[in-house]
């Protein structure tokens, strides 16, 4: 009998750890998330107002879609200046979040990475601008070239092949939930 | 409240969940290890040499519990180790035989000659394929220092061209003797102060032009010696370091001075 | 579905292989590479505890922690789970295969802080794959991990120590091996189904 | 072991990278640039010295059954917390270390000093095994990423130094580099150490 009570002596002290470290990251968390939620959400602003300069106010909206974070309504005064999307794909290390500024002409007023996991010195230099400015002006469907790019198409970082498609398809899906939104405002 | 609740909850219960599995399963695949067995290989030095003839230290803790090994086996730890395993084992450890590698054979390049310029590969077994290796003698130590790269412990080195040992880092692992092609290295008890340094099998006037420095078999040594400690077995002498008194009597009576008294060794090196 | 399975299997494998291009689980690949029946019997063992964990992790992610919106506790709940397989998986080898878990020694509780064993977790939750199609991860994965470790010691046993420089042997030169393995399985990127 | 004893053990004796060869994942995964290396060394440290120092706390309480489970929630709870801690309060900081902070969970080094050192040891000693250890490991991550910074993208700390007249071999920053250069560099340190040891 005294195995019994030596196995449940052993169990408890693993659910009393597990259960310290549990409250501990719950409460923690309760406490955090706000906050966190909070930079999130002045980030996305900031680098929307640089991916959409001319716009002042972002709105909201209810569009749901596949790949497709969240979408606002870039407003300057009362008329949509453009859309703002924000999308994931899954890059190298993990999922890569990329907010694209759209012109109401559904062409790419300019790209920022929220938020990556891509290897430090190859993948994470798609946050760097030589890389970034390559969408300007570009339209739907954007293709990736190891060459020389050709119209409609960017230079892929050498190394980090894998990280530039993945931005890439996020651009594309934001380019295509912009084109719709646009639609349905004209 | 409910966030926190639910986590507490989830992982707790899988902590729990874990730690009865775990717990339970430790009493089904309890291992019936004699704790000695772990005390003496924490004891060990853990070279896992196999000196003592185990495949290593775990090997050697594990036969020393379960069949009796010796306890002072261990060659590397020596004295110091075999205490402690004594203790553990509860046992007296008389003094280990410390045992050091000895080379016999003083081929050098002016006692001996060579039979061929040698290109390739720098190793004793590839040049002992050639013709038994460049000396004329074919029992030499061939100089190209195989020994050299097993030892872990740095303690042999070739010098003009034959291999000698440094008795204070050798622990009488063997692992030099185990390597040599031509079987020149040996391990003696340390304190052995009379040595034979030769292993030229062949007769007398052919061991005498091969090398300066040959046992020609001539048996002055073993009609000298009161203790029937040495004897000429394929015309070379061999020492039986059990009965040897030491009194260096068969060292003196050697012609070809091939039998060394081991204070005056270090000095003609 | 079968040309998905084969495509993740030569991913697993060759494109995308845990040690040699993702550096997923590098302190067991060169501590016990050294004969090959030690890393068999790591690639075993390592197979054995990612296919379990990942099949394990999914239910509880699926069922508990996705359900209450807990994705913070996706990292302690996986590695829990881990940890606790592995200390089984230690008892189990040190029972039945005493002298495989001598061997292993120190790098069978490192199975846990194994990255690939996590990073395999986190990948299925992270691609979003089924029960079946993070079961069939978990193992392909740990065959290229078994695959790399057992290339890896062919070549170490094979590898004659005493030609190397006496101060390049051991790790040094296992590690200078890995990364000429490393350069040979960078030939199989960008190779696919 | 006296306390400087124990730092200098772990700095040099015992390194964990060029030494006892751990924490292998994290160290050729980051060490592509000295910002990525310093980085990850010192996230590493903190919670290396915090878990030994819980772990050596509570070291009587946990059975042996189960202390790798044990050991590994406490490190994977400090490390959550430090990163939602992070995260909230300094969401600029947490920019730049925020990749490596989860890699500290599958990092070996601090498990297998949870196991060797800190369950054995009282509190003070494990924390300056951490102390050692972390430094050890940051030591060794800087002199490794400014190896394959400077041969791989031809910068130190970002500064351009000499990429755009030749190009930098950027092998060195890819994955067979990592394994090489940290080849190259233990063989260097164990010919200059047996030197030492020979002359000693």
């Amino acid at each position: 009998m005294k195995n019994a009570k030596e196995i449940i002596r052993v169990g408890l002290i693993l659910f009393v750890i597990t259960a310290l470290s549990a409250l501990l990251l719950a409460f923690v968390n309760k406490k955090t998330a706000p906050l966190i939620e909070e930079n999130n959400r002045i980030k996305t602003e900031n680098s929307m107002r640089t991916v959409l300069s001319d716009a002042e106010s972002f709105e909201k909206l209810d569009f749901e879609g596949e790949g497709v974070v969240e979408a606002y309504a870039a407003k300057s005064g009362s008329d949509i200046v453009g859309v703002c999307v924000v999308t994931e794909a899954n890059g190298y290390g993990g999922a890569i979040r990329v907010v694209t500024g759209v012109s109401a002409d559904n062409k790419v007023t300019g790209i920022d990475i929220l938020s990556h996991s891509e290897t430090p010195g190859l993948g994470a230099n798609a946050t760097g601008d030589s890389f970034k400015s390559q969408y300007a002006g570009k339209a739907a469907g954007i293709g990736v070239s190891k060459g020389t790019a050709k119209d409609n198409e960017i230079n892929a970082m050498s190394g980090a092949t894998i990280t530039s498609k993945a931005v890439t398809a996020a651009v594309n899906t934001a380019l295509e939930a912009a084109g719709e939104i646009l639609k349905e405002a004209k | 409240m409910k966030e926190i609740i639910i986590p507490v909850l989830i992982v707790g219960g899988l902590g729990l969940l874990f730690g009865l599995l775990l717990a339970f399963a430790s009493y089904i695949f309890a291992v019936k290890q004699d704790d000695r067995v772990e005390k003496i290989s924490k004891v060990l030095p853990g070279a896992n040499c196999g000196a003592c003839g185990y495949a290593g230290c775990a090997a050697y803790a594990a036969a020393v519990v379960e069949n009796g090994a010796p306890v002072n086996a261990c060659s590397v730890g020596k004295a110091a180790v075999a205490e402690k395993v004594a203790d553990i084992m509860g046992v007296k450890a008389e003094a280990a035989a410390e045992r050091v590698a000895h080379v016999k054979c003083r081929g050098t390049c002016e006692n001996t000659t060579a039979k061929y310029d040698y290109v390739g590969v720098q190793d004793c077994t590839a040049l002992s394929k050639l013709a038994g290796g460049q000396k004329h003698c074919r029992n030499a130590c061939l100089g190209f220092g195989t020994c050299t790269t097993v030892c872990a412990f740095d303690a042999i080195s070739v010098h003009d061209g034959v291999a000698s040992v440094n008795e204070e880092l050798c622990t009488g692992c063997g692992a030099c003797m185990g390597v040599c092609p031509h079987h020149v290295i040996e391990l003696i008890p340390k304190s052995a102060k009379v040595r034979v340094n030769c292993s030229n099998i062949e007769k007398g006037q052919s061991a005498n032009r091969h090398c300066k420095a040959s046992c020609i078999g001539c048996r002055m040594c073993e009609k000298v010696c009161e203790s029937d400690a040495i004897h000429v077995s394929d015309n070379v002498a061999s020492i039986d370091y059990s009965k040897c008194t030491f009194c260096g009597k068969c060292s003196e009576k050697c012609p070809k001075k091939v039998i060394s008294i081991k204070d005056n060794l270090s000095s003609d090196e | 579905m079968i040309k998905e399975i084969i495509s993740i299997l030569i991913a697993a494998l060759l494109t995308e292989n845990f040690v040699m291009v993702k550096f997923y689980g590098i302190c067991p690949f060169l501590g016990v590479s050294k004969k090959v029946e030690t890393a068999v019997g790591m690639g075993m063992a390592v197979t054995f505890v990612m296919a379990i964990a990942s099949m394990f992790t999914w239910l509880v992610n699926h069922f508990l922690l996705e359900r209450f919106g807990l994705e913070y506790l996706q990292t302690i709940a996986f590695i829990l789970i881990i940890a606790g397989l592995v200390q089984f998986v230690e008892m189990f080898v040190k029972k039945s295969l005493p002298a495989l878990y001598n061997a292993l020694g120190i790098y069978l509780p490192l199975i846990t802080t194994n990255c690939a064993v996590l990073g395999v977790t986190l990948l299925n939750v992270q691609n979003g794959y089924g029960f079946i199609m993070s079961f069939l991860y978990g193992t392909f994965a740990a065959l290229g991990f078994t695959l790399a470790i057992v290339l890896m010691a062919g070549i170490r046993e094979f590898l004659d120590e005493n030609s190397v420089v006496r101060s390049f042997r051991g790790f040094p030169i296992a590690l200078i091996t890995a990364g000429l393995m490393a350069v040979a399985f960078m030939g199989f990127s960008g190779f696919s189904i | 072991m006296k306390g400087t004893e124990i730092i200098k053990n772990g700095l040099l004796k015992e390194n964990p990278t060029f030494v006892q060869l751990l924490g292998m994942c994290p160290t050729l995964a980051v060490t592509t640039s000295l910002k990525n290396g310093l980085g990850m060394g010192l996230s590493a440290t903190a919670v290396l010295i915090a878990s030994n120092v819980i772990i050596s706390l509570l070291r009587k309480l946990i059975p042996d059954k189960i202390r790798i489970a044990a050991y590994i929630v406490i490190i994977a709870t400090a490390v959550t917390l430090i990163q939602m801690a992070l995260n909230a309060y300094l969401p600029d900081l947490a920019e730049s270390l925020g990749i490596f902070i989860p890699l500290i969970v599958v990092n070996c080094i601090i498990l297998a000093r949870a196991e060797s050192f800190a369950s054995k040891n009282p509190v003070g000693k494990s924390a300056l095994d951490g102390l050692g250890m972390g430094l050890g490991f940051t030591g060794a991550l800087c002199i490794i990423s400014v190896i394959r910074e400077f041969f791989g993208a031809g910068t130190i700390w970002g500064i351009e130094l000499y990429g755009n007249v030749i190009k930098p071999a950027s092998i060195v920053i890819l994955a067979p580099g990592g394994f090489i250069v940290l080849g190259l560099i233990i063989g260097a340190i164990n010919a200059i150490v047996g030197k030492v040891g020979e002359k000693k």
